[in-house]
């Protein structure tokens, strides 16, 4: 009953694998900006490393993995500092296994990999808010998304009974509801589209928007970002297995192949509806596909795989158009990649749920597996309660802070940039006049140090 | 003939082009600058060190015209690159002995 | 006879290192050619995780590993769809351990890892045809390439008897001829470098070349790509052991230490020959380097390594220059990096190999090794056969393409950039005129995907 | 007492996981320069990976763990040529389970492990250098640095007694004075801070400094790389347990919330003396966390971890100013970050200490947690010891290359740029005149290449 | 003295340069430009959104002349820089008061 | 009013706006340009193919001023830009018929 070796190997790996997820999502975005805004994006993502981890040291990981308080809706503050977990273990028992199992994972590694997903989640978010979101207001949004969010819906969804400890008893929908969501198409990406949404709707267009929509201004960082996101998913998918195990392989495959299906379905869609496939358009059906596997890669065939794949991408390329029609200025498509994405796997899920290919699954056969219509209405409550649920807490979460400190720059700093006017930084310098600085000279940093060691003296 | 030159804010040059086209102006050529002078640069910070940037990203535009539209064209721009802010920039006009369309060889105004 | 986790771990994540080298071949080609051709290459290759991945999981794998039809040339379809290997164990068994054996893994994480290899086999061809190859035709040739040549290949060189079931049987230069390739120098780089001679001669030169070889628009990008490949190339090479085992260890070592001696190498070359080291010569001496040791890495001692790395980067810096005197535009070095280094890492094999640090080899000492002849003869007949099969299909199904669709872009298209012509993009904007947008106002984008949603509709 | 599969998984995926971190720093570093010695940047980091690899295969990995020659000071020669290791495991043994214990690893992949160190700590000076050092000068400072330098520094903090053989003796800050040093604050971090310390006073200012300090030419590309080292970390820090066990965990989750904290603390102090927060900042307030937590990780709990990188942060923010006060022109920071962080880092361990979290402890409690006084002298002696070690013999080794071969680039190859005089390279073409070879045509290369092969011949 | 400015397309340069050393032009000034005129810009396609792209890159050419050189610098230019297509650009002459070379003070042809 | 354009090496800029400070012009627009004359450009190795770089990287200077100021301000570019080696660059005067301050619409001496 002791831990295994082979497993936390695998499920450490995989916490890595998704901790780089979120530099790729910010190169993914980054890339898609105009350049006087790339820093803005990329620090909107990397901040979520590092805001969401001293919340998640601090009572995250608690309120999402503890006991649960009553009603499978919220853990308690048992784990409180994480400190507590050091030496622990966590793991499913069995007859012959009794918890923590034959898969038995410190609770750190678990709380590790855990804590990537938290991460990145709120960032996903950021892609709709592009260009125009005060830097401090969103660090604001990420504490107060993180603690009234997030970390209740991964209890929901995430929190097993009896893994965290041999009689844990966890969130309302994994247990009680039985809805099936393998890494989580429901809190992440459904959770983050739907707040994506609300904050797309409470900061407003951006400045000349649609008119002047901005081109990306470095589609080579799109692709290494969406290749970078691609690469870690297998620990968000595969990792979701907690284990080195069968199951993990078959998220693998899953994850490949409809990712696969995914870019070919969006390459056509383009191809048939604007006459050329693009590179923009090859990275954003790996992501759609990426996402509309994520809560299925467990529970479905390779022929699931498949359908889901290539729905996704057909359906995410033709819904990348809808915000226009809506003059919602959603700016990298986070509701339509991510929102609609999260929306095709979870409720697939019922069509594709494959018991077969996954015998500790809680759930039953999809309706295409000659399970009749329970799975498919519990994937549907499951994906219509986190997304009414992040909707109307962000909409609160969102109009709190434009009330207070405000959440858009000004329309000036939009203007020069937003890099120039919340970072006093540029993002590139080619050597403007063959070096840059000739024509630019730094003010005597020395001068300007002292001054400023001085002033932090006074 | 003339060469109307103007040195413009980045963001003006949409409604300049489109100024231009209404008083018949047909083709022009525009390029990146840099600015320098009442309008200030701006400074930023890396590790502590500030950097000054003293110089302020300008659109420089190249008009050929016939002799008579010079005012007109002039006039335009002015128009339509007027923010009331310092920094606008520019207009100056200065002769042009010939101009040869490269690719018929044509000359004077027959090469706009 | 079950699962070991720790083997299983080590090939899941060695499977998703190998993805990762796909977009480093990417980036590191992608840095090479002229920025107004940059997503065309990037797409070249990413397009294959795409492909691949679905014929693999149609009927790749299976031609690949299923059992072998006859005389070691190609597998069955037993194994068409994948489906089939969810639940199933694969593995070498021992006297003591029969099949699977100690080191078993879930055949789908085998499967996976080996699919990572058919996507990156044709993506290397494609620095031979920069600049100028139609976009949809080389998905053609992808889809046909894959079937006809890698697949059987692969079976060949990759498929071990009694493997994927307790009496299996595989391929005839694995299990018959008993030449050693660990982890592909024929099937990958012999493969792939003869396929890039015949595209390199049928597409034939860009517009200009060689008077105006254009300089790579982004070194950087260039060693970003090689250093992901070198990070991925470790599962590649020591995830070729299949368990996380001594052998791995071995394989990790002569990997960095053959990489490392043809870095200098290279460099040394250079700086006696053109009289400076660049940095686009030390990504490349890394990649030859990885390149002629794969084949190597789990046969031969560190001496051995050392030695191959060295040749392996003298000698590919000179045979970058061949192309010129042939007058052949292998626009980024395919043949020379790829086929030169593959031959040379397969035949110093007869000459290093070296059973004490291997003792699960099927084959024999090296010349240098007291060996003899045999091991060197076998090397150069897998060589010889992997070239030729691969070059004559290879021109036939180019020469299919070039007849039907066409394979090589207009010559206006050339000039304008295939990047807009192809693909209807443009790599980057940095702000030209202070923000980009200003000067390039997009059509209300509203009016335009109400447009394209009509005609769709229609 | 046979290989553990699992821990030998962990360790291999480590070690591909810090050979990572290098690139990444030649891209935190590169970022940082101007457009014009970018390339000189990434190859003395890159080339790093090339001659300290070879050392380490001929005799550094034997000097630094081979069994000790006496006094702690040194390893034999026992390992030269590494292909003795084939084979072999180490590892700890305890009284139930004898040398190498339940954790044992081969000897291959540890060492390939502690390579990976050896290759990232003198890249880490380079830093200091920025766009003056001769390329082949720094090759010569690595081959000498890394003999006189590292080898014995990483045996006497890393060289455990009783685990690469069962009676094998190793280091004397380690086994003898009992420091605690779980990754590299001192043999890495305060190291290679020292030596750039001692670097930055031999080569000098560059031209023109202070007075036009260049900005960053490529701030995506700091994030890009600091993203990566944060990513490889895991592989450094938690790897550093040597098995995939609770402490890895430990590791893993104190290097994810010192790291947060740190990056928290570094922009509030931007915020609060210059205005705004940087991404800059973002990226260098990550990597002090990371360096500060490397000695750390596995002997404190997060508490201690949450003060360790909050300090690390505000003060490496403060420390980065100290040059222009000193006039040192050590251009990257490495000593404000690199030497200050890890100080901070080694010593805070004197007062973090918690044998609670890490039964295997050799050392004492902190300060903080009843131990008295005992600990924080270890630790102050240590990281004395390796300061004064580092910063002496590299003032020697850079001085007497400065007076035989010089160690700076021409006045006049500093106002072209370095990438030019050095590598004869441009790092970026971005079309100008609409795709560059047009106006810049490239000679005949088929001539060219002609004449220096029959240069070669010659 | 007479400056000769010139608006061609980016692959001609070279030729263009052969032509004036033809012609014993010893040096020029070039820089990189943005053309609006006949020959039309392109679109791009994002997410299914067009983006056209209304200004095509050019390149500028300046070269300072003896009033003797003009005319046979601007054919020498135009016959270079031809390629019969829309776009070929235009070269005109303006009047120069004085040159003078930097590094050695001198002025006028001497400048050149 | 005249326009002074200046060809010059790029860390040179600073110097020669200060001199230009001194002699009391207020404002000037400043371009990358690349320069081809008496100084030659660099060759670069790729994969052991020399890629020759023709071209030297310039700045271009553009200076409006009153008549009366014109040789003051050549003088004073040409001191501050002269480094006594070849590539030191060209300065140049052009008449000017009128120059408008888009801001204020001034004319003339005014408007700059
Ligand atoms: N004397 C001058 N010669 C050439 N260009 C000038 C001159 N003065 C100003 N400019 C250009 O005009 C731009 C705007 O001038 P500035 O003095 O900042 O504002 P304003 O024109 O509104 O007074 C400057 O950025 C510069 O590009
Ligand atoms: N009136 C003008 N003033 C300045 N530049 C012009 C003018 N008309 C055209 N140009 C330049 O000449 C280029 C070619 O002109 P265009 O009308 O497209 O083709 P063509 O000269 O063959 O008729 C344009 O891209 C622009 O850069
Ligand atoms: N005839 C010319 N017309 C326009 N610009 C010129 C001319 N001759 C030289 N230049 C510019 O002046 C720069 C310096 O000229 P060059 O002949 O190299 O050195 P110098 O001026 O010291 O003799 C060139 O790089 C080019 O930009």
């Amino acid at each position: 009953m002791s831990l295994n070796a082979g497993d936390t190997a695998w499920v450490l790996a995989s916490a890595a694998l998704v901790m780089l997820m979120t530099p790729g999502l910010a190169f993914f975005y980054g890339g898609m900006v105009r350049s006087k805004s790339v820093l803005n994006m990329l620090m909107l993502n990397f901040i979520s490393l590092a805001v969401i981890t001293v919340l998640w040291a601090l009572f995250g990981f608690s309120l999402s993995f503890g006991n649960d308080v009553g009603g499978g809706l919220l853990g308690n503050l048992d784990w409180a500092g994480l400190t507590e977990g050091v030496g622990k273990l966590a793991g499913f028992g069995t007859d012959e296994n009794p918890w923590p199992g034959a898969d038995a994972l410190p609770v750190l590694a678990f709380a590790m990999f855990q804590l990537m997903f938290a991460i990145i989640t709120p960032a996903l978010i950021s892609g709709a808010i592009a260009d125009r979101a005060k830097f401090w207001s969103w660090v604001v949004f990420l504490v107060l998304w993180g603690t009234v969010v997030y970390f209740p819906v991964a209890h929901w969804v995430f929190s097993f009974d009896g893994f965290i400890g041999a009689d844990a008893s966890g969130g309302w929908i994994a247990n009680d509801l039985k809805a099936l969501d393998f890494a989580g198409g429901t809190a992440v990406h459904i959770n983050a589209g739907a707040a994506a949404l609300a904050l797309a709707i409470i900061l407003g267009k951006r400045k000349g928007w649609p008119k002047e929509t901005p081109r990306p201004h470095n589609v080579p960082f799109v692709l290494l970002g969406a290749s970078l996101l691609w690469f870690g998913w297998y620990g968000f998918n595969a990792g979701s297995a907690l284990a080195a195990s069968d199951t993990a392989a078959l998220a693998f495959t899953n994850t490949t192949v409809a990712t696969a299906a995914a870019v070919l379905g969006w390459l056509i869609t383009e191809q048939l509806k604007f006459g050329k496939p693009t590179t923009l358009g090859a990275a954003s059906g790996a992501v759609a596909g990426l996402v509309a596997i994520t809560p299925a890669c467990g529970y479905v065939d390779i022929w699931g795989a498949l359908a889901i794949g290539v729905i996704a991408g057909v359906v995410c390329a033709l819904a990348v158009a809808l915000k226009f029609k809506l003059g919602l200025d959603d700016s990298l498509d986070v509701v339509g990649i991510h929102l609609v994405g999260g929306l095709i796997g979870t409720i697939l899920i019922g069509f594709f749920s494959n018991l077969d290919v996954n015998t500790a699954s809680l759930g039953d056969n999809g309706l295409l597996y000659g399970g009749g219509f329970t799975q498919l209405g519990r994937q549907i409550v499951a994906a219509g309660a986190v997304l009414v649920y992040s909707f109307v807490l962000t909409l609160v979460i969102g109009l709190l802070i434009k009330a207070t400190i405000g959440f858009r720059v000004s329309e000036e700093a939009e203007v020069i940039g937003i890099d120039e006017a919340e970072h006093k930084e540029t993002a590139y310098d080619f050597g403007g006049f063959g070096g840059g600085s000739s024509s630019e000279a730094a003010r005597p940093a020395t001068k300007t140090s002292a001054d400023t060691l001085e002033g932090s003296k006074a | 003939m003339k060469l109307v030159t103007a040195i413009i804010k980045p963001f003006t040059l949409d409604d300049v082009k489109a100024a231009l086209e209404q008083v018949g102006v047909l083709g022009m050529t525009v390029s990146e600058v840099q600015g320098y002078g009442r309008q200030k640069g701006h400074t930023e910070v890396y590790r502590g060190a500030e950097y000054s940037v003293d110089f302020v990203p300008k659109v420089k535009l190249e008009v050929l015209v016939d002799d008579t539209l010079g005012d007109k064209v002039v006039e335009a721009v002015v128009e339509a690159a007027r923010t009331g802010k310092i920094g606008d920039g520019k207009v100056w006009v200065t002769p042009v002995d010939t101009v040869v369309r490269v690719r018929t060889g044509e000359r004077g105004t027959d090469a706009l």
